[in-house]
């Protein structure tokens, strides 16, 4: 019998691609022999943009390079700036810094597992995710005056300090998420459909995983024991104790397991944080000018590492900002996890990488 | 620190009656949600709060405002213009004029001005039926309901300050940094003294030239001075420069 | 005996020759009432505009009163069956919307006219055909499927006095027309020229025959211990034995599982898997087109229901207290309450893939339908019924 | 550190001495500070000191590879990292303009890969040895490279 192979274009609008891309994928009956990832539909030349705008013009610009990782973003790049102009940020401000990014983390997997819930077509998943992140959402409104584009980190410290009873607030936010995130998963984890979609599929070895480049949860589900905010500590993070998950199979499962895991160490990191929060000012002023130098910082983005590299020439504007997104390299990979698995496993696999568009294609 | 859930998952789904846990969680939070009301909100009929320092469009106090300019040059999108208006109080004044549209409510034009004249606003609802509907001008823009104590400030310190052990004292650019003259280059033009939005500008006689007339150098009034380097843009022999002080 | 003779004997009951026998047939009923107060008003309005005529007469006379009653009788138990489906989406939407924590359906009373105002909606939007779609196969196949699905729930009695035709083997032709639509979606999967939906389309008819073996076994057992394929005999045994849910626990499970799977629903809705195929099967249908397939597909989850209740829940009765409730209303809720569950699981679980889906029903749902038709023998063999 | 995978990557101190001990002149060490390696190299060398670097340095991961514009030359930038103790070593290797071509790595690294594409794309940088070198981001009909500093925006006139 003649059995003969079929492209099947998915994306640029397609309910599995969280954004706009394309994953082409040849199918023989159901399983996927080949796969093309399409990227390019989102690209605004964000690093030339970032040319012609002063300093601190550029952190509500690096907000806009992911929708649910925004404070991660503009730390990073106020962290490569700091790099540059060599100074020492206030401890305060590193602590709020510390608890912005781990509000944002969490909101951020809170997003990752509600798309995920819809691309294994359980939408009750999805509806409890964003109900919970909504309150994290919320808390960012309190700190710095908007849900998603944060734009709190400046140049040598934070926009304002923290409003009147946000430490009471986040507490509340923290303890309830905690206690409402064992109902996801019950819902997932206890399911035997939902394990049977995990397990097993879109598996990649840790030789794979580190020559793909592949970085954050992705990387550590394939047993790699490495997180920047541990073993390359920035701010606070090596005042404070948290553990590293690390999953050993490399599997979606694991990569789903890793998120779940790191939203706790995030509740617990925000405990910490805001206990140990010193008192003092939240912000230095800086010279408007960034002394000429090649300088680079990095940072645990919720989605991988996330490296900023700046190229400075003593005036006030930068003269070349490279942005490394971590799901611009993680996609990259995309042909090597879906290969042989199922076209249904495709949303499975693709759904644990985490799409996120505005920095794939900057 | 201990590792909470992934040392208690997965778990062996078979002895756990496969699907039995998911059934009783979703059936639970059916009776929760049916005694009480559900989180959604209906929009257009209701809204949720939001705080005074929301990020929503600019808003500005028009009265505060100097017309200082320094908005317009912190805008990363160059959506805010100074433009003139006719006041029936104030008379002939420069007050920013706002492309809503281009906003990208980032709030630094609230967050840098010297005298809290421009404000964030909790107004999202900025929808219009032509362009020309989102350029708001200075009377559209004036929002006077913000609760006292919300307005977004800017909480620079000085590093010297700090140094110091001065802690508690704010230190924003406008209040220390001034522009500095390089008295060989003026001309005595008299172009910062005119253009200065805060009139801190006055020019001095220092001295007589060669011809017997009056050398003005302009004296910059710490006081009133706002520093948003108008001065320095207008001076045709760049006679003037940023003096940052740290 | 000609027709003629049958609809001039003005009394149904009476009629010897009537399909329905002896029994009272409360649509039919209705359906000659209400011609009678519709024609008498006609026939009125014409004597009134022309007196003397012949129409008038003729108009409320037994033979038409018999024929148009015939007509009426269908358009009543379709109302009623459409009203207990608005009832089903209706009570799916807000359950889900509980399940979810969020806001259900909210035009009109509880929410309850949010069906009419989407199937209003639907109604007047574009009609839209690929331009390199197969025109034959894309309105016939989907206008089966439809068709089909609305023929067996006007199959379905809701008691013995309440039905629109009474086969002896009513339950076969039931399970024979829910069996035609696989085939149908298969042919509107391949006509709308889209990958996706030839995708689905295979996807469907690969679930829908590998469902329907442990469906027909379990049916199988069900009528080898009723001794009967007709419906009224199955729920009469029932009343006079016991509920068949009890021996025949497993036979019930596997019939629910296998119902969901032929109705398309999650976690078993693999043609339409919005994740990778858009829409599935029904990608390319759109507007009122769309609406009629989400409406045939309750319609096919009520059937799946109505036939759990009929051939494990004792249908319309209630133990003990037969002469206090009304049968139809018994059955409804019933019907009712198997759907809540089906929309339970659909708000608690995920999508199943296309080749566990198969093991499922191969592996675990087959033996299990054998099983159940072996205890089922051996209980006959017994004599416990 | 490192959990069960454990290796003893090498620190700061060690990298240095053994690429200087390995490369000799054709290295330069730029400068060095916590967990951080300046390094700059010829460009004929860069792919033997970044296969050095990954096999026996262990340097599995190569983070960011940017091009800059410098006008008078074209610069590349790596960033390799390491999953042990998180040493990273930046490489600059200058790239004469009338001549925009340089190794590969992503026959070392396959995360170098897309980044490679998108400095071609973006400078116009060639990589010899690339497998598949052609536009990602842009149009594929673009003939300018819009990231070069010839290229200017219209805010900057």
């Amino acid at each position: 019998m003649m059995t003969s192979k079929m492209w099947v274009t998915m994306g640029p609008q397609h309910p599995f691609s969280h954004g706009l891309w394309t994953l082409k994928v040849k199918i023989d009956g159901e399983v996927i022999t080949d796969a093309i990832p399409i990227i390019g539909y989102l690209h605004r030349g964000w690093e030339k943009e970032c040319e012609n705008r002063t300093y601190p013009q550029i952190i509500p610009m690096a907000d806009r390079l992911c929708y649910s990782a925004s404070m991660t973003w503009s730390h990073v790049y106020v962290m490569a700036v700091e790099e540059a102009l060599g100074i020492e940020v206030p401890e305060r401000a590193q602590y709020l810094r510390v608890v912005a990014d781990e509000i944002c983390r969490i909101q951020s997997h809170l997003m990752w597992l509600a798309a995920m819930g819809t691309d294994l077509g359980n939408l009750t998943v999805f509806l409890w995710s964003l109900r919970e992140r909504e309150m994290f959402l919320d808390l960012f409104v309190k700190l710095c005056g908007q849900r998603l584009t944060t734009n709190y980190p400046r140049i040598g410290g934070v926009r304002n300090d923290m409003p009147y009873l946000f430490e009471r607030d986040c507490m509340r936010v923290v303890d309830l998420f905690e206690k409402r995130l064992w109902d996801i998963i019950a819902l997932m984890d206890d399911s035997a459909i939902f394990l049977s979609r995990m397990q097993g599929v879109g598996r990649i070895s840790r030789k794979e995983a580190a020559n793909m480049g592949l970085t954050g949860p992705g990387m550590r589900g394939c047993g790699v024991n490495f997180d920047v905010r541990r073993d390359d500590p920035y701010e606070v993070y090596d005042l404070l104790d948290f553990e590293v998950p690390v999953h050993k199979d490399g599997d979606a499962y694991a990569r789903y397991a890793v998120r779940i895991e790191e939203m706790f160490q995030s509740c617990e990191i925000i405990r910490q944080a805001m206990a140990q929060m010193p008192d003092g000012p939240v912000r230095i002023k800086v010279p408007r000018n960034v002394p000429a130098g090649s300088h680079f910082a990095r940072i645990e983005d919720p989605r991988g590492e996330a490296l900023m590299h700046l190229i400075s020439d003593g005036t006030d504007k930068p003269y070349r900002l490279k942005v490394r997104s971590p799901i611009f390299v993680n996609v990259s990979g995309a042909k090597r996890m879906v290969l042989g698995t199922r076209m249904a496993d495709v949303p499975a696999i693709m759904g644990t990488i985490d799409m996120c568009l505005g920095e794939t294609d900057r | 620190m201990a590792i909470k859930y992934m040392d208690k998952y997965p778990k062996n789904v078979a002895l756990r009656g496969w699907i039995l846990k998911p059934f009783l969680t979703t059936f639970k939070n059916m009776i929760k949600t049916t005694i009480h009301r559900p989180v959604t909100i209906m929009y257009p009929y209701e809204k949720e709060w939001i705080p005074d320092n929301y990020r929503g469009r600019p808003g500005l106090v028009f009265e505060k405002c100097v017309g200082c300019g320094i908005c317009e040059r912190m805008c990363p999108t160059t959506c805010i213009e100074l433009v003139e208006v006719e006041d029936e109080a104030l008379g002939k004044v420069k007050r920013p004029q706002v492309n809503v549209g281009r906003c990208m409510m980032c709030g630094y034009c609230a967050e840098y001005c010297p005298v809290e004249a421009m404000t964030v606003t909790p107004d999202y609802e900025l929808a219009g039926y032509t362009r020309e509907d989102l350029i708001y001008d200075p009377y559209q823009l004036k929002w006077e309901n913000t609760t006292i104590g919300m307005e977004v400030h800017l909480e620079e310190h000085l590093p010297s300050n700090l140094a110091k052990g001065v802690t508690d004292k704010p230190t924003a650019f406008y209040e220390v940094d001034r522009p500095k003259l390089i008295g060989e280059k003026c001309i005595s033009c008299n172009r910062c003294a005119k253009t200065c939005p805060v009139d801190a500008i006055e020019m001095i006689v220092v001295g007589e030239n060669a011809k017997g007339k009056p050398i003005k150098h302009p004296k910059i009034d710490d006081s009133k001075c706002v520093f948003c380097e108008q001065c320095i843009v207008i001076c045709p022999k760049d006679a003037l420069e940023i003096n940052e002080v740290l | 005996m000609s027709f003629s003779d049958w609809v001039n004997i003005s009394d149904p009951l009476a009629n010897p020759n009537s399909p329905y026998g002896v029994t009272e047939n409360i649509p039919y009923s209705v359906g000659s009432g209400l011609w009678e107060i519709i024609g008498g008003i006609l026939a009125w309005i014409i004597n009134m505009i022309v007196p003397g005529n012949r129409l008038s007469p003729w108009l409320i006379s037994d033979a038409v009163t018999n024929a148009l009653g015939l007509v009426l009788m269908v358009v009543v138990f379709f109302a009623v069956i459409f009203i207990v489906n608005l009832t089903m989406i209706w009570i799916e939407r807000k359950v889900l919307g509980r399940i979810m924590d969020r806001r259900a359906t909210r035009i009109g009373p509880l929410g309850y006219l949010q069906c009419l105002a989407d199937g209003l909606k639907t109604f007047l939007k574009e009609h839209i055909m690929p331009d390199k779609a197969d025109k034959k196969g894309y309105m016939w196949a989907v206008s089966i499927v439809i068709g089909s699905a609305v023929l067996i729930a006007g199959m379905i009695p809701l008691s013995p006095r309440w039905f629109l035709a009474d086969y002896g083997t009513g339950l076969l032709i039931v399970f024979g027309i829910f069996a035609v639509s696989p085939f149908m979606i298969l042919v509107a999967g391949w006509a709308q020229n889209n990958k996706y939906s030839l995708i689905g389309g295979m996807r469907a008819a690969a679930q829908m025959i590998s469902y329907e073996i442990p469906m027909l076994l379990v049916f199988v057992s069900v009528v080898l211990m009723a001794g009967s394929l007709n419906i009224n005999d199955i729920v009469q045994f029932q009343m006079d034995n016991t509920w068949f849910i009890i021996p025949q626990f497993i036979g019930f499970v596997v019939f629910m599982v296998a119902a969901v799977a032929e109705a398309e629903r999650i976690p078993f809705d693999l043609p339409e898997a919005e994740a990778e195929l858009v829409e599935g099967w029904q990608t390319e249908y759109g507007g009122m087109k769309w609406g009629l397939i989400m409406l045939s597909d309750y319609f096919r989850g009520y059937v799946a229901c109505a036939l759990g209740v009929i051939m494990f829940l004792g249908g319309w009765a209630l133990p003990f207290m037969d002469e206090l409730v009304i049968p139809e209303i018994v059955f409804l809720l019933k019907v009712i309450l198997l759907f809540f569950i089906m929309v339970w699981a659909r708000g608690t679980f995920g999508r199943i893939r296309t080749d566990q889906i198969l093991n499922i029903g191969w592996k675990v749902l087959l033996p299990l339908a054998v099983l159940n038709l072996f205890i089922v023998v051996l209980l006959k063999m017994g004599g416990v019924f | 550190m490192a959990g069960d995978d454990f290796y003893e990557a090498p620190t700061v101190e060690q990298v240095i001495q053994l690429i200087g001990d390995r490369f000799g002149g054709d290295v330069t060490v730029r400068g060095s500070k916590e967990r951080r390696v300046f390094l700059s190299a010829g460009r004929e060398r860069i792919y033997e000191l970044c296969e050095y670097i990954h096999d026996v340095l262990n340097f599995e991961q190569a983070s960011s590879l940017s091009g800059v514009d410098w006008e008078t030359h074209m610069q590349m930038v790596y960033h390799l990292s390491n999953y042990y103790n998180g040493v990273m070593i930046e490489i600059e290797v200058d790239i004469p303009n009338d001549d925009l071509r340089v190794d590969s790595v992503t026959p070392i690294w396959e995360g170098a890969n897309w980044h490679e594409r998108e400095t071609y794309e973006l400078f116009g940088i060639v990589f010899d040895n690339h497998p598949q070198l052609e536009r990602l981001l842009t149009p594929c009909d673009y003939e300018f490279f819009p990231f070069r500093k010839s290229y200017k925006l219209r805010r900057a006139e």
